[in-house]
């Protein structure tokens, strides 16, 4: 608990004399993506979970130290076998269409997560466990998991799993995701493609999540939600006064943002798998555990980190990001930068021909590693990924950074044909460690199919230890055995972990109480109010 | 060619050169479309996996088999072809695989954009190129605008429009450094497009101007005691119009096809970001959408070109319209 | 007289500096290392963005690299792509434009549709079918550029070839009694290709231009590749803060495409001297 | 109007004295007209004439300060009216251009500019000097135009110059020029291209004009046109003027060689061409029934040439004439084997040479190709821009089968006259005269039995008309080779053809030996194009007979 304190959210002091909130106002929040639908069940990627956060209640909360929270369910139980969850729900909710929020609601959210047609990548995939809803009154709701899933709750606060009218849910998908519905704070009242989204308060709001600072409806009118993707635009606007808030300040703005005296930032790391290149153990070169360290080692992370962000980013060393529940900061360290090490691992794995490049050899077969880059990979974290090719090669391995569109990198990725993915996962479970890691999200043993554990790591020891934190709720237990996968994991020298995801807001002065809400560190705009 | 030829136009023969006209737009569009199909199919890439695999996400096999049914994706590729050219020809552009929407409203969304952007690019490098070209008299004055037009003909677009966006958006915070907010929003990116545009259309004027200028009709003009700025403008501007209009014509198409970078330069909505998000998942009914729109701006810029023509040379009438 | 020669001079100044520039861009093409001693691919994290100095010219970018070494470095594989993918371009346009103008009617008229159709369909997403179908690199950046720049000049070739095939000249050569071979070899195919000389040299530049619009997407040369678009495109997002890693790179491209364009213009002038 | 009128009432409305033109070039001050002098009155014509090149346009365009911003101007005196013309401002120019001097420039068909209607260009004649509204200014087109003798001015004012005759254009021209009234109106060759019918028209506007008392300085190198306008004519000579008199005295008794040269040029006033021996049985070439249907340019059928029969004999010389658009170049065309006939055959050398049928191809007439020669209207569009005099000419050998040798191409250039020292250059750096020597050349190089002369002379001026006319006669009576001419002057037809066929809209009206057909027309059409040919053409003293011949 003390680490995730440690790492809780880095907030500039307020100068400002501590005023009264004020209601009313707009707000113009400038973000760098703009989700392809609005509603979270569908697909499910970052930039819906924080629209969704805005306008969506979850059935429970999580706070700053990871402990689950009543919000529209007051409170729950858990069966013995960990099979049943009961939730006992609140009565005053409605939706903002007029639906009233009850049980019904509860089954209608989890059966649309579910179904395949919903095309559910992100709350569908954490349910997989998901059996069924009995209702046996209006206000309880009996959720059936097929097997024990003890980040049920954990997953469940996430925006991504948010409860959406069942009314708006039973029109078709497509519609649904120009036009949502949900009991939240603001209530989403156009969406204008590529250019920015409008939200308007939701007046009969009266049942906040517990980690809120207020009561009742929100203070603002309206926000403004503006899709800005250049980041150096994004912060002139910032300047410029265009906009109130932006997310995702880039780090090379951070200096000049923290001199600025107009504005303040809010930042915090996001729980889950930091920011990584998973190394593929399915063939050479990495299907050695040596030449996986040695690369590892190879690595100057920290220095390449102060270069690309300007000291800005911490370096990331564990498998998980320090915010996440049952994070062990033992293994921050285990893959610093070592060249001597790295070499003499190499030397001993047989990589010790080179060719006139200085490149690595064994057998004549030159030390390569393949790494497909996707287009979309913002410019910073190529220019990280370039230094990591540099420092490599001092080590002798020739790093190839291979750019393409999207598509193509998946597919290539799905066919296993990469040394190095890059990618991170966020989720507030360590939990994550069964993702990317287990022989459960390997996919098919042949052809082209998604696999989440992209290093290819198969082990029925980790699979044990991992398995087993899902099917008990002592937390205590369930601590010991993330600790006992973390080490696992570390162990093996299966990612370059580089830094934790991050919320990296910058404010105006004017504007106060934006929160972070605790589950994934996704901006809520509920308290929040701007002086002018 | 009498009088009466000119009032008892064919009319006959004008539906034909129309009717010929659409047949072939038609045809345009067709191959555009089956190329568009074509290539997003013999590329490697599963629309499927991008659009539910994009970050961090764990879709179940059934959904990502589910998905593959809805798109039609299961099924053999000839049938969707027939599938996919039947719906184009009872004018269903379909439904896009990654923005959850149709593809006419996405076209409807972000078309204005594009074409306002296009028009004043357009409008902007014209003025440009008229200016630069009536306004440069005498030796001296007429070499260096010819260098810096060829100057500004060189000029990467985007490079411009960082240059714009980080003197007059940032430092100098004269127009707003991004958005679709009103005309002023509009300045930057205009000129990052006009300059070089105008540059190339100044130089493709020019050498028509200057040989205009040495015409014995010239000389005419001058002999009755027609002003020198009336003569350039009146008499050997108009002679220089043509090529300008056939390469206004080419970059219509141009702008609206390539101009995803500046549009993410300026953060600005419109038809080539989405374009590009649509090839990046491999979005079939929303790329070939696209690409239609793009070949029906085309075409009709090439039917416009084609009555400017007229209008500036009425000797074409007779071989146009 | 003094005046004439003047202008003479004044009209010659301008090719000579862009020879010298250009001369300049052919050592740094063939050896680098003559003009700068430094490594362009070491990277010094700490010396990350250094505005221009007197030890670092034209400064340094996000990984400490010397902008001005990778300028000069950067110079080969910029020009290799601008002449290959120039030369892609204009060898379809030149099959294309020949196919349609001596193929007869329908071949003509099928250049023509097939003309409208290249350029309806955009640039963009022919490159980008070539980077996904290709794979990562410069040969498939070389064909994206080349193909996707095929339209324009196969319009240009074509209009060129249709004048020539129904020039007086080879009329006359028709009347003299030479047989078709003779004829393209002889006379259409010498004047049809002469303008591609010049359409080439200013052709080079406009090709960087396209491979660094395409870095901008995410589709340009593999790093650490030193090219000029690539280069380009990842300073934009330091323009604030780095300006000088956007200015250098741009106006590398700028003056490269000014020059070849200017070298071009003379050849052009030369070459009407000489048929005249 | 008042200030325009005073000056009409001066004696002399120019005084030009000791007026010099230099230009400077790479190899320095090269003058291009010196030291001329002379005095126009009301009502008079002073004619300047000379070939191609002797500096009358520059003197022409020097009086309204147009000879070119470069152009070193100096004079003893140049007055118009009272006024001197020496060092005025740009502004001072152009407040008397159109209102005191007005202009006819060479090239009648291009003076005018293509994409305005020449109401515009007429109208801008007067806003240019802010005379009237625009409703007064289209009122004073109209009436213009009329006077210019042009029908249904309303109409012609709204027409650009690409629908109107040549004719038509140059009395917009004339009514352009003389918009605002000036007394002084300069005619820079106001009948060069133009045929002979147009020709009459515009001298009959001019007499007109000089009768109502304009001053005209009329430039032109057709000495016939001059003689019915001129009272004072000054001949110039690289830019010299080497003789300049009174009009008759001067054409009657020229006393200075160079005028003697330029008026034997006159084809009209050359010799008839001999009457050659009777035709042979068996024509080299026969034409029978030639049919050609094309869309035109509104996509309606129509017969570009329609029934044409032709006969060649070896040694003879058949010419074709007619006017502009009638179909001349597509009946050589067809017969020359470029063209395929719709109807129709030709045969040539007892073998089928064209015809609609598909047996004919270019392949099967490959092996008789050398016996046949065409000479271009335009021969430098007829060169390979690359390629140098001897490159064409060896290829032309080549063609023909036989081994080319430096010595071949230096006898024919010798053959047409040209020196060894031409091989070297290409066409482009020669000048009109030689390049259609060299384009002779070509021709003879496969040493043929026909050539078909597309216009042949048309683009030059007469002293270089006479020696290729003069070549072509020699090579033919030494090589007997068989022409067919095309031209549209009838002088030149006078003096080359023995037999003539006269075309109208596609289809022959006339046909027959030149004696008969030039002296006994039958068909009126060739009875109109001799009476205007004719017009121009009689004796120089009796211009004011001519005035009154309206056509
Ligand atoms: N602007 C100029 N600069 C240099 N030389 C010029 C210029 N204008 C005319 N000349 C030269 O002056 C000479 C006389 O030209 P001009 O046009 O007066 O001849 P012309 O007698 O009218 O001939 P033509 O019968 O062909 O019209 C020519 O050698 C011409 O090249
Ligand atoms: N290929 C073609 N298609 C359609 N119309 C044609 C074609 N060739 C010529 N014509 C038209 O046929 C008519 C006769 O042309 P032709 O060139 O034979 O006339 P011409 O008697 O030689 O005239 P000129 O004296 O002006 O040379 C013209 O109106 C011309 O526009
Ligand atoms: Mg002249
Ligand atoms: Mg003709």
């Amino acid at each position: 608990a003390a680490a995730v304190l440690l790492t809780g959210c880095r907030r500039e002091a307020h100068h400002v004399a501590p005023q009264t909130p004020v209601s009313g106002g707009t707000i113009v929040y400038a973000t760098d993506r703009e989700p392809v639908c609005l509603d979270p069940h569908v697909a499910g990627d970052m930039p819906q979970v924080f629209v969704a956060q805005q306008y969506l209640d979850s059935l429970v909360a999580m706070d700053d130290r990871g402990r689950i929270l009543p919000w529209l369910a007051t409170d729950w139980q858990i069966s013995d076998d960990g099979l049943s969850y009961t939730f006992h729900l609140r009565r005053d909710v409605t939706f903002t269409d007029g639906t009233r929020f009850d049980a019904q609601a509860v089954r209608a959210n989890l059966d649309h997560m579910v179904d395949p047609h919903t095309q559910s990548g992100t709350a569908g995939g954490y349910i997989r466990q998901y059996l069924r809803t009995d209702t046996p009154d209006d206000y309880t709701a009996v959720v059936h998991l097929k097997s024990p899933y003890a980040a049920f709750l954990e997953v469940l606060s996430q925006g991504f799993l948010g409860l959406e009218s069942p009314r708006a849910l039973a029109r078709p998908r497509d519609v649904n995701c120009q036009s949502p519905v949900g009991s939240g704070p603001f209530m989403v009242q156009r969406w204008d493609h590529q250019n920015d989204i409008v939200f308007v308060r939701n007046p009969a709001y009266n049942w906040g999540p517990p980690t809120a600072l207020h009561h009742g409806p929100a203070r603002l009118d309206r926000i403004e939600w503006r899709f800005v993707a250049e980041p150096s635009v994004r912060f002139a606007a910032l300047q410029a006064g265009e906009a109130d808030v932006i997310d995702s300040l880039p780090p090379e703005a951070e200096t000049p943002a923290q001199r600025n005296r107009d504005l303040w930032l809010l930042m915090a790391d996001r729980p889950g798998n930091p920011t990584n290149g998973t190394l593929n153990v399915r063939r050479a070169p990495f299907n050695d555990v040596r030449v996986r360290e040695a690369f590892v080692r190879s690595a100057d992370i920290p220095g390449a980190l102060g270069s690309v962000f300007f000291h800005h980013y911490r370096h990331a060393g564990g498998p998980l990001s320090p915010s996440t529940p049952f994070y062990d900061p033992a293994f921050e360290h285990v893959g610093d930068y070592d060249p001597a090490r790295a070499n003499a691992l190499l030397d001993a794995a047989g990589w010790t021909g080179r060719t006139a490049d200085g490149i690595r050899t064994r057998n004549g077969v030159p030390l390569i590693v393949h790494i497909p880059v996707r287009s979309s990979w913002p410019t910073a974290d190529r220019t990280l990924w370039e230094q990591v090719q540099a420092t490599a090669r001092a080590t002798g391995f020739q790093v190839l950074l291979e750019n393409s569109d999207d598509t193509s990198v998946l597919t290539r990725e799905q066919a296993w044909d990469y040394d190095v993915r890059l990618g991170y996962w966020n989720t507030d479970t360590a939990d994550v460690l069964r993702i990317i890691f287990s022989s459960a999200f390997l996919g098919p043993p042949t052809g082209h199919a998604n696999h989440q554990n992209a290093a290819g790591f198969s082990d029925p020891r980790f699979d044990r230890i991992v398995n087993d934190a899902l099917t008990t709720t002592d937390q205590d237990r369930r601590r010991e055995l993330y600790r006992q996968a973390q080490a696992a994991a570390a162990a093996q020298f299966l990612q370059i972990t580089t830094y934790p995801q991050t919320t990296r807001l910058a404010l105006s002065r004017s504007v106060h109480d934006v929160r972070l809400e605790p589950s994934l560190h996704v901006t809520t705009l509920y308290d929040a109010w701007v002086s002018r | 060619m009498t009088a009466l030829s000119r009032r008892t136009w064919p009319f006959g023969l004008i539906a034909r050169k129309i009717a010929r006209r659409l047949a072939n737009a038609v045809l345009v569009l067709l191959a555009a479309a089956s190329l568009a199909f074509a290539a997003l199919h013999l590329t490697p890439g599963d629309p499927v996996t991008a659009i539910l695999g994009g970050g961090t996400q764990t879709p179940s096999p059934e959904t990502i088999a589910a998905a593959r049914h809805e798109y039609g994706l299961d099924r053999p590729i000839s049938v969707q072809f027939g599938l996919y050219i039947a719906r184009l020809a009872s004018g269903n552009l379909g439904q896009s695989f990654s923005q959850h929407m149709p593809v006419a409203d996405v076209l409807r969304a972000q078309g204005p954009a594009t074409l306002a952007l296009m028009a004043s690019a357009l409008l902007t490098a014209w003025l440009l190129a008229v200016l630069s070209i009536v306004f440069a008299v005498g030796r001296r004055t007429t070499a260096f605008a010819r260098t810096t037009e060829t100057f500004f003909a060189g000029l990467p677009q985007f490079w411009l429009a960082i240059l714009l966006l980080w003197a007059l958006g940032f430092e100098l915070q004269i127009f707003p450094p991004a958005g679709n907010r009103g005309l002023r929003s509009l300045v930057l990116p205009t000129l990052s497009l006009a300059i070089p545009l105008g540059g190339f259309l100044a130089r493709v004027m020019r050498d028509s101007f200057d040989l205009a200028l040495h015409e014995p009709f010239i000389l005419t003009a001058r002999a009755r005691g027609t002003p020198e700025w009336l003569i350039r403008l009146r008499h050997a501007l108009r002679h220089a119009l043509l090529p300008g209009i056939s390469l206004s014509a080419w970059a219509v198409g141009a702008l609206v096809g390539n101009g995803v970078v500046i549009e993410m330069i300026f953060s600005r909505r419109g038809i080539g970001r989405e374009l590009f998000l649509a090839v990046m998942t491999h979005d079939m009914p929303l790329v070939s959408g696209i690409i239609l729109f793009i070949a029906l701006v085309y075409i009709l810029a090439g039917i416009a070109t084609d009555a400017l023509y007229v209008v500036v040379d009425p000797r074409l009438k007779a071989t146009r319209s | 007289m003094t005046r004439l020669k003047r202008a003479i001079a004044l009209r010659e100044t301008g090719p000579a500096l862009a020879a010298f520039y250009l001369a300049i861009l052919l050592v740094a093409v063939i050896a680098p290392q003559v003009l700068t001693q430094t490594d362009p691919m070491a990277i010094a994290p700490r010396a990350a963005f250094a505005p221009p100095s007197l030890h670092h010219l034209f400064g340094t970018d996000e990984s400490g690299r010397d902008i001005l070494t990778r300028l000069i470095y950067g110079a080969r594989q910029s020009l290799l792509l601008g002449v290959s993918a120039i030369a892609l371009a204009l060898l379809i346009a030149t099959t294309l434009a020949l196919i349609g103008g001596l193929g007869g009617r329908m071949a003509e008229r099928g250049i023509r549709w097939l003309i409208d159709v290249m350029f309806a369909f955009p640039v963009l997403v022919l490159a980008l079918l070539c980077s996904a179908t290709l794979g990562s690199g410069i040969v498939p950046l070389v064909i994206a550029v080349g193909i996707g720049s095929a339209a324009g000049y196969t319009r240009l070739v074509f209009g060129q070839v249709l004048a020539v095939r129904d020039a007086p000249y080879v009329e006359a050569a028709r009347a003299l009694g030479h047989s078709p071979f003779k004829i393209i070899r002889r006379h259409i195919l010498p004047n049809a290709v002469r303008p591609l000389v010049v359409l080439a040299t200013m052709g080079v530049g406009q090709m960087v231009v396209w491979s660094a619009s395409l870095s901008f997407l995410g589709l340009g040369a593999p790093p650490p590749a030193a090219e000029w678009g690539t280069m380009l495109s990842m300073g934009r997002d330091y323009i604030a803060e780095a300006w000088w890693m956007t200015l250098f790179p741009g106006l590398a491209i700028v003056l490269t495409m000014l020059a070849t364009t200017v070298v071009g213009r003379a050849i052009q002038l030369r070459m009407d001297a000489g048929a005249s | 109007m008042n200030a325009i009128s005073d000056i009409g009432r001066q004696d002399a409305v120019l005084h030009v004295d000791g007026l010099s033109v230099a230009f400077p070039t790479p190899q320095g001050l090269h003058t291009v007209a010196r030291d001329i002098s002379f005095t126009l009155r009301p009502g008079q014509v002073v004619a300047l004439v000379g070939e191609s090149g002797s500096g009358k346009s520059v003197t022409a365009r020097s009086l309204i300060g147009l000879a070119g911003a470069n152009a070193g101007i100096s004079a003893r005196r140049l007055t118009l009216g009272t006024r001197n013309l020496l060092n005025l401002a740009p502004s001072d120019w152009r407040s008397l251009r159109g209102r005191e001097i007005g202009m006819v420039l060479q090239d009648a068909l291009v003076a005018l500019d293509p994409l305005r209607t020449i109401g515009q260009e007429i109208a801008e004649a007067l806003s240019a000097h802010r005379w009237g509204n625009r409703r007064s200014r289209i009122q004073r087109v109209h009436d213009l135009l009329k006077e210019a003798g042009m029908p249904d001015p309303a109409l012609r004012a709204r027409q650009r110059p690409h629908e109107l005759s040549g004719g038509q254009r140059q009395r917009a021209l004339i009514a352009n020029a003389l918009a605002l009234s000036p007394p002084l109106l300069i005619a820079d060759e106001p009948t060069t291209a133009l045929d002979p019918t147009v020709q009459t028209q515009v001298l009959d506007r001019l007499l007109t004009l000089r009768r109502n008392g304009i001053g005209i300085l009329l430039i032109s190198h057709d000495l016939g046109f001059v003689a019915r306008l001129a009272d004072h004519i000054l001949v110039l000579q690289h830019g010299n003027v080497v003789e300049q008199g009174n009009a008759a005295r001067l054409l009657n008794a020229p006393s200075h060689p160079y005028t003697r040269a330029l008026l034997e040029a006159d084809p009209l006033r050359r010799p008839a061409r001999a009457i050659q021996p009777a035709r042979t049985a068996s024509p080299l070439l026969s034409a029978r029934n030639l049919s050609v249907r094309r869309p035109g340019p509104d996509g309606m059928l129509r017969d570009l040439v329609s029934s044409v029969s032709l006969d060649l004999h070896p040694g003879r010389t058949l010419g074709l004439i007619g006017e502009s658009g009638s179909g001349k170049t597509t009946t050589s065309r067809i017969i020359t084997g470029l063209m395929r006939p719709d109807q129709g055959s030709v045969i040539f050398k007892g073998q089928a040479w064209n015809g609609p049928e598909r047996s004919i191809t270019e392949r099967s007439r490959r092996p008789l190709r050398r016996h046949m020669a065409m000479i271009y209207q335009d021969p430098l569009g007829s060169f390979d821009p690359r390629w140098t005099v001897h490159d064409i000419l060896a290829d032309a050998v080549e063609a023909a089968g036989r081994p080319v040798t430096g010595e071949t191409v230096t006898a024919l250039l010798d053959h047409v006259r040209l020196s060894a020292a031409i091989a070297g250059r290409r066409p482009r750096t020669l000048s009109g005269g030689q390049r259609q020597r060299v384009a002779i050349a070509r021709a003879i190089a496969s040493d043929p039995s026909v050539i078909v002369c597309d216009e042949p002379v048309s683009a030059l001026d007469l002293s270089v008309q006479a020696q290729i006319l003069d070549l072509l006669d020699a090579l033919q009576r030494e090589l007997g080779i068989a022409y067919l001419l095309i031209s549209h002057d009838m002088g030149v037809i006078r003096r080359m053809c023995d037999d003539v066929a006269v075309m109208q809209a596609g289809r022959i009206v006339e046909q027959g030996p030149a004696e008969i057909v030039l002296r006994t027309p039958s068909h009126p059409f060739t009875r109109a194009l001799l009476e205007a040919a004719h017009a121009l053409s009689a004796p120089a003293d009796s211009h004011h007979i001519v005035e009154t011949r309206a056509i």
